[in-house]
């Protein structure tokens, strides 16, 4: 392909952190108008690679260049000038502040004489709407993000970026939040921006997505390049192999669980939100499996938020082995043996500056208990180191920032966190976010192995691979009810859509 | 600048005794004018070494560790509390450094405890009694129409000694010669202007019977002062006795301009220069005595500074 | 439903309602409260504490914090005051000086507080130490260097006064007579606070400011110059305080290097009872403006019922403390 | 690659270089600082501070601040005081109060305290207020009440002084004699710090306490009972605030209303200055300690070298800042 002029070319970039060698001699070249797949396990050094793009990290070595020119770039906004626009893994909104605001930040419309320069706010509105409307975006430009879901905060990254009119935008797992309608429609919007020949470079790990929207495909791994393919030359089990660097023969593992008896009940359970969840009913049982479904905003995750004493109920009970149980806190919950891994890791769950031991450890202190009530802290490391090896969690050591993680092992170790309190009932809400296809798997056979010992499992999911090929049965909502339980024989792609979209006009 | 001498502190400069000096708080007034007193009668006498005690006792007792540890050969101080005097002097006991106190009398029992303990300095009641007699002065010559004079207190820092002392013997004072007197509110201005003004304010909208104004200090009472000229008052014949202490140059201008009634000099002069003789004398391990200090030494240990009154008729002994 | 927007709106205003409360407590109890004269004491004691909260407002938004402010304030206090003397006056601070123009001396101090500003604004943004031990630096560096300048002879520490009319007019002068005129100072905060509402909400500098605060990297990778936005706050905000304590100095016809001592902690205070966000991003200027009269009201208001000093302390710190309690309602989510 | 390391060493623990590299520069200054004596007096006068900073250092760690700290340490003074003045002096706080035994007094101050510390705590994790609000309001109360205390009949605002020498001698008492003894309050300091020590540590409390200032959010759903463990922090912190109060009352002879006034600043100072995040879930206790080392060693260093007070002030402002920024190196995330 060397007669191929390149946007973009990166040659030779290194990057090193205390302990971590995230980038060596890594290599990308993207060509004008194509969409270019950026593919690598967790902690492959994608973001990493990116941020040295973007101006958030200098490398330590190696070249830029664009459109054969070579560039110099101090920061984010020397990006941005050069024609650089990205969304970011870890999403970057102004929380308290409106969408409009949030899309364009930095580059306001002004109005006004001479040195009395004034933000245009009408401009800055219809600007919004018009870009919204462009893209197919249903948002009022004048609510705060702060109140809005994290599906919508990232339509708005996604409006952002595109806004800029870039030559080249960066994606850097932009559809981890976002279910099959979203990313079908940001499908769309990619394929009109490559038809305008802009470039873009794609991170996400689900695989499906890859070859349906990728014309390029580089993979890294442990901050290597591996090699850059043409799409149409790879198939999946191709582009993971050279990822993991052996063969992965089946995406989901063996399931021998065998569902028992119910352990939990869940008695027309309503939100006092009036939006939110009302009369929702089921059982869960031993050694179950049961996936969630459902389009974005359909309540799924207030409800087991719910579940697990986060959140108010006006009505409703809860039966545990047929004993009604109060749950009122996450401590309440706790001692009744459930665990829940919450839907936003960087809000509701990493403790960014505390290291990889105590972030794996804080919700099983108890374990850790001696007498003269101090804490064994030498068995805490060492459950932390355990837990590292187990799920494969890529970091220098268990004394590590969590904050130095890289998105996906963040995500293991929060899974982490709470197999160490022994559940019993288990509420997973979408848990493989950004998590790359063979910790995937890791992950799914740790579920599957959980309930083969008899541990029931709530797993809200919005890839249907997944609810497909993990749950027994697969409860469907819609707009906050409960519009059908499918069983695992009968449970198709096309069953859960029709229940997922029951209420919606 | 009136502070520490810098440099080397090792050195005696010339055979020079070092003094090691405590100002309760810098950036009080009156102490600035103690510590400048201070410093120009130790010119070719003694080096001073003046620190801050920052208006807290503890950090006054590390000082005082400080000058113990650089072997000074005397200690001025001017406590916070006079009440921490004693450990003070248990201190200095055991170094075994004469110790003069000023401005602020300890308690004759800790005055006891060792012979070489000193005491610079007025009576605090004093000048409360003096802020007293002003206004009795001026209510003699203008009596009320019922008799009773209706005034209000403006305090300094609760808790203080001078504030409270002050605030107690004022009254007392008026009492004393006959006075019929009714509080028509108090309230503390921290010895500090702004607040003055604005405390005079409220006391002004909410009572319309005032006869007079006291304040702690001459801070104050100028604060007090602005807020009754913004209510018409000093102008066209309105008036209002208002009486400070402290007579600080504000205050005298204030006194020519016919604002301020009366104050009262607290005489930083003196209680400089006498401290400084005394603990010089001391240092050099000389018996003090009125040829050796320059002032009278009552029962072998305290030399007053009295305070003094002052009205426009005799400004001049302030300025 | 419509008890549900009634309550939203209670909420919602909550601060306001407090500041209604108080009034009608305090009027209670003593009915001469409510007249123009207090109304105008109130706003007269509010001005200069106005301006100092907004510029402090400018800076907790960024979710920094300036405890130098009320250093700021004494040093340009100290300035101003010591060349405006009257050339009459027996204690002069530059004896023989001949009278400068009015603005000199005020462009002077302005000009010495913005310098402390950008020192703040350079240590936080290029050094990155945290605002509160930057300004914690400058709040004890600038009260000495204010200090040396105030105890150099002849003025040797005494508190300086005798101040031109001309100057102190401005301090107390008014628009109007008797009970319905408007004091300048009064004047002078309310044009400051439209000029800073106009920053806060229909600048690129406010808007900055609230992303900064928001979330630095947001922006950061948005492009913002989060470095050079802080330094010119940071100045912007001493300067303010810096025009603050000139007023002071007019106003009270005199100064000492411990004006503003401690004013940073009233300004703190007002702006977060007024529901600015110590943890930065969020606030407004007429919450700030509220934050402002609740405590000046309390202040005037227990001093006018006559309640002795230290009930006064108990009762003020519970009334800060209830406000914020029943303000903070609106921002406690729905679960 | 070892020149590196040794950079990344020199930045790990850049605080305690500053810390030496002042002590150098005094003693260049005048070689007399470097002996046995001025070692005791750093320590000695370190003592309370160390316990004031590590109580502050949990309310820090937690993401908040107690304002409050220092009139709890005022009001801790003077009840202590109070009741145990020696029976013959002049001016009792309690005339014909008859001896109580030591610890009685004690067991009142700081359980006083403790009471103070469980307003705080109630009020910010049951009301939701900002700390610094909720502190503030008993910053401002607490005085108010100590002072109500303080100026009750027949004491009516006096220095309370003629304490007991079985108390006193517990703050100037020492284990051996001369330059070699170890002064009490510095040995109760040193098992103050090791307790203090253990519980940041070893203790389930010490670890909510990090996850609650490094993601409330998440300490949340981790199951922590977040409002019982902020109550407990607030209670300790503000015990051992009273308790520095007891022992600066024994140390001095004495106590006042105004004891511990500003003492806050110094010890979120000196946790700031020792590694401590305002911000929350970061902070060490030998990072404390050092912190309040290095403010002893500027005040004790520059009054030593005879600098004068104000000088003392603009240079101790900028060795501040600039140990700080030094120190902030280490987490400046590189780029
Ligand atoms: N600021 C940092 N300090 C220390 N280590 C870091 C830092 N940023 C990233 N790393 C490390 O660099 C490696 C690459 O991280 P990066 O975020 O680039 O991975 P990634 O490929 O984007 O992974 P993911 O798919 O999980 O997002 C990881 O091991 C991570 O721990
Ligand atoms: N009525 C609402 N008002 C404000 N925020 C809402 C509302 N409904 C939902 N949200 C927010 O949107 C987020 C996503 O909604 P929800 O959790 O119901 O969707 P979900 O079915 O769980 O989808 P996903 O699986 O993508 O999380 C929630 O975290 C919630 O904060
Ligand atoms: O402590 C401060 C006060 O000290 C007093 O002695 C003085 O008269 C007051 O003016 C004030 O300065
Ligand atoms: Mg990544
Ligand atoms: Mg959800």
């Amino acid at each position: 392909m060397s007669e191929i002029q390149y946007l973009l070319e990166m040659n030779h970039i290194s990057k090193e952190f205390p302990g971590v060698k995230a980038l060596d001699d890594v290599m990308l070249k993207v060509r004008p108008g194509t969409v270019h797949a950026l593919m690598g396990e967790n902690g492959a050094g994608k973001s990493t690679l990116m941020k040295c793009l973007f101006g958030i990290y200098y490398p330590d070595a190696g070249e830029i260049f664009l459109n054969g020119e070579k560039l110099e770039i101090k920061n984010s906004k020397d990006a941005l000038n050069y024609g650089i626009s990205m969304i970011h893994q870890e999403l970057h909104p102004v929380p308290q502040r409106s969408v409009m605001e949030n899309v364009w930040l930095g580059r306001f419309p002004m109005k006004g004489v001479g040195p009395f320069q004034f933000i245009d706010h009408k401009k800055m509105h219809d600007d919004t709407a018009q870009l919204f409307k462009d893209l197919e975006i249903d948002l009022n430009p004048h609510t705060l993000v702060k109140t809005l879901s994290v599906s919508k905060i990232q339509s708005i990254e996604i409006a952002k970026a595109v806004s800029f009119h870039s030559k080249l935008i960066v994606m850097d797992e932009p559809t981890s939040s976002l279910t099959g309608n979203e990313v079908e429609h940001l499908f769309r919007i990619i394929r009109d921006l490559r038809k305008r020949g802009v470039s873009i470079i794609y991170i996400s790990h689900k695989m499906e997505e890859i070859l349906q929207i990728s014309d390029d495909v580089t993979i890294m791994r442990d901050g290597k390049y591996i090699g850059t393919w043409q799409a149409k030359e790879m198939t999946t089990d191709m582009i993971i192999s050279k990822m993991v660097g052996r063969d992965l023969s089946q995406r989901f593992p063996e399931k021998h669980n065998i569902p028992g008896d119910v352990v939990l009940k869940v008695e027309n359970l309503t939100s006092p939100n009036p939006r939110s969840f009302k009369n929702v009913s089921f059982e869960l049982r031993k050694g179950e499996i049961l996936g969630i479904g459902g389009l974005v905003g359909a309540q799924r995750t207030e409800l087991i938020e719910a579940i697990f004493g986060l959140r108010a109920v006006s009505t409703g009970k809860f039966y545990i082995e047929g004993k009604e149980v109060r749950i009122h806190s996450p401590s309440d919950a706790k001692k009744l043996k459930i665990a829940l891994l919450t839907e936003e890791r960087r809000v509701t769950g990493i403790f960014p500056v505390l290291p990889v031991t105590e972030n794996t450890a804080i919700a099983s202190l108890d374990r850790y208990q001696t007498p003269y009530l101090l804490l064994d802290e030498k068995r805490m490391r060492q459950d932390a180191i355990e837990n590292i090896k187990k799920i494969r969690v890529k970091t220098p050591s268990e004394k590590e920032l969590m904050k130095n993680l890289s998105g996906g092992n963040q995500q293991k170790v929060l899974i982490g966190r709470w197999l160490l309190t022994e559940p019993e009932i288990l509420l997973l809400d979408e848990p493989t976010r950004g998590i790359d296809v063979g910790a995937k798997f890791e992950i799914y056979t740790i579920i599957a192995e959980l309930a083969r010992q008899g541990k029931s499992i709530v797993m809200i999911s919005s890839e249907m691979p997944e609810l497909l090929g993990m749950s027994d049965r697969i409860m469907v909502m819609c707009e906050g009810r409960l519009t059908g339980i499918i069983d695992r024989e009968n449970a198709t792609e096309e069953e859960i859509m029709r229940h997922a979209t029951l209420y919606m006009a | 600048s009136s502070g520490g001498q810098q440099g080397d502190a090792k050195k005696d400069d010339g055979g020079k005794p070092t003094i090691g000096v405590a100002i309760y708080k810098f950036d009080d007034t009156f102490m600035s004018g103690v510590r400048s007193a201070i410093s120009k009668a130790a010119e070719g006498k003694a080096q001073v070494d003046i620190v801050d005690s920052q208006n807290s006792q503890p950090t006054q007792n590390d000082k005082v560790d400080l000058f113990i540890n650089k072997k000074v050969k005397a200690l001025a101080i001017n406590p916070v509390d006079r009440s921490a005097a004693g450990v003070l002097i248990d201190k200095a006991q055991k170094a075994n450094i004469p110790i003069v106190f000023l401005n602020r009398e300890p308690l004759p029992e800790d005055m006891k405890k060792w012979d070489k303990v000193y005491y610079v300095g007025a009576k605090a009641e004093q000048s409360g009694t003096m802020e007293g007699q002003l206004l009795v002065d001026y209510f003699k010559a203008h009596p009320t129409k019922d008799g009773i004079i209706h005034y209000v207190m403006i305090k300094g820092e609760p808790g203080h000694q001078d504030a409270e002392l002050r605030t107690k013997y004022s009254i007392k004072a008026m009492e004393d010669a006959g006075l019929k007197v009714e509080k028509v509110a108090e309230d503390t201005a921290m010895w500090d202007r702004v607040k003055g003004q604005e405390k005079m304010a409220a006391f002004l909208a909410a009572h319309d019977n005032i006869d007079c104004v006291l304040a702690n200090n001459d801070d104050m009472a100028l604060g007090a002062i602005e807020a009754l000229k913004a209510k018409g008052y000093f102008q066209n014949g309105k008036f209002m006795p208002v009486v400070g202490v402290d007579a600080t140059a504000p205050a005298l201008k204030a006194l020519e301009d016919g604002t301020l009634y009366g104050t009262v000099l607290n005489d930083a002069v003196n209680q400089g220069k006498a401290t400084t003789n005394l603990a010089t004398v001391l240092a050099l391990g000389q018996a003090p005595s009125k040829d050796n200090v320059g002032y009278d030494i009552t029962d072998g240990k305290y030399i007053w500074i009295d305070y003094k009154k002052i009205t426009k008729d005799n400004i001049n002994d302030a300025k | 439903m419509d008890a549900k927007r009634a309550k939203d709106f209670l909420a919602q205003y909550a601060i306001y309602f407090v500041l209604l409360a108080l009034i009608v407590a305090i009027a209670v109890y003593n009915t001469n409260f409510l007249s123009i004269s207090t109304f105008r004491d109130v706003l007269l004691q509010s001005a200069t504490r106005i301006i100092i909260a907004l510029g402090m407002g400018f800076i907790l938004i960024t979710g920094g914090v300036d405890l130098s402010a009320g250093r700021v304030v004494g040093l340009a206090a100290v300035l101003s005051a010591s060349m405006l003397q009257s050339p009459d006056y027996s204690r002069l601070f530059f004896p023989g000086l001949s009278p400068l123009p009015l603005i000199l001396p005020i462009i002077v101090a302005i000009v010495a507080s913005l310098m402390v500003g950008c020192i703040n604004g350079l240590v936080v943004s290029r050094l990155s130490v945290p605002p509160f031990i930057a300004t914690l630096g400058t709040y004890v560096a600038v009260y000495g260097a204010n200090s040396l300048y105030f105890d150099m002879k002849p003025n040797e520490s005494q508190p300086i006064g005798g101040l031109r009319t001309d100057f102190t007019s401005l301090g107390s002068g008014s628009i109007g007579t008797g009970d319905y005129s408007l004091p300048y100072i009064v004047l002078i905060a309310i044009v400051v606070a439209c000029i800073v509402w106009v920053i806060y909400n229909k600048t690129k500098l406010g808007k900055n400011m609230y992303a900064i605060g928001g979330n630095v990297n947001a922006a950061i990778v948005s492009g913002i110059n989060v470095k050079w936005n802080l330094l010119v706050i940071y100045a912007i905000a001493a300067g303010l305080f810096g025009f603050a304590g000139v007023l002071e100095a007019a106003r009270t016809g005199g100064a000492t290097n411990n004006y503003g001592n401690m004013y940073e902690l009233d300004a703190i205070a007002a702006c977060v009872i007024g529901g600015v966000s110590t943890a930065g991003g969020i606030g407004t200027v007429p919450g700030i403006l509220v934050g402002v009269l609740i405590l000046t009201v309390i202040n005037y208001g227990l001093t006018f019922v006559g309640i002795s000093p230290y009930w006064q302390l108990i009762i003020k710190g519970s009334i800060i403390v209830s406000a914020v309690a029943v303000d903070i309602r609106k921002y406690i989510s729905k679960r």
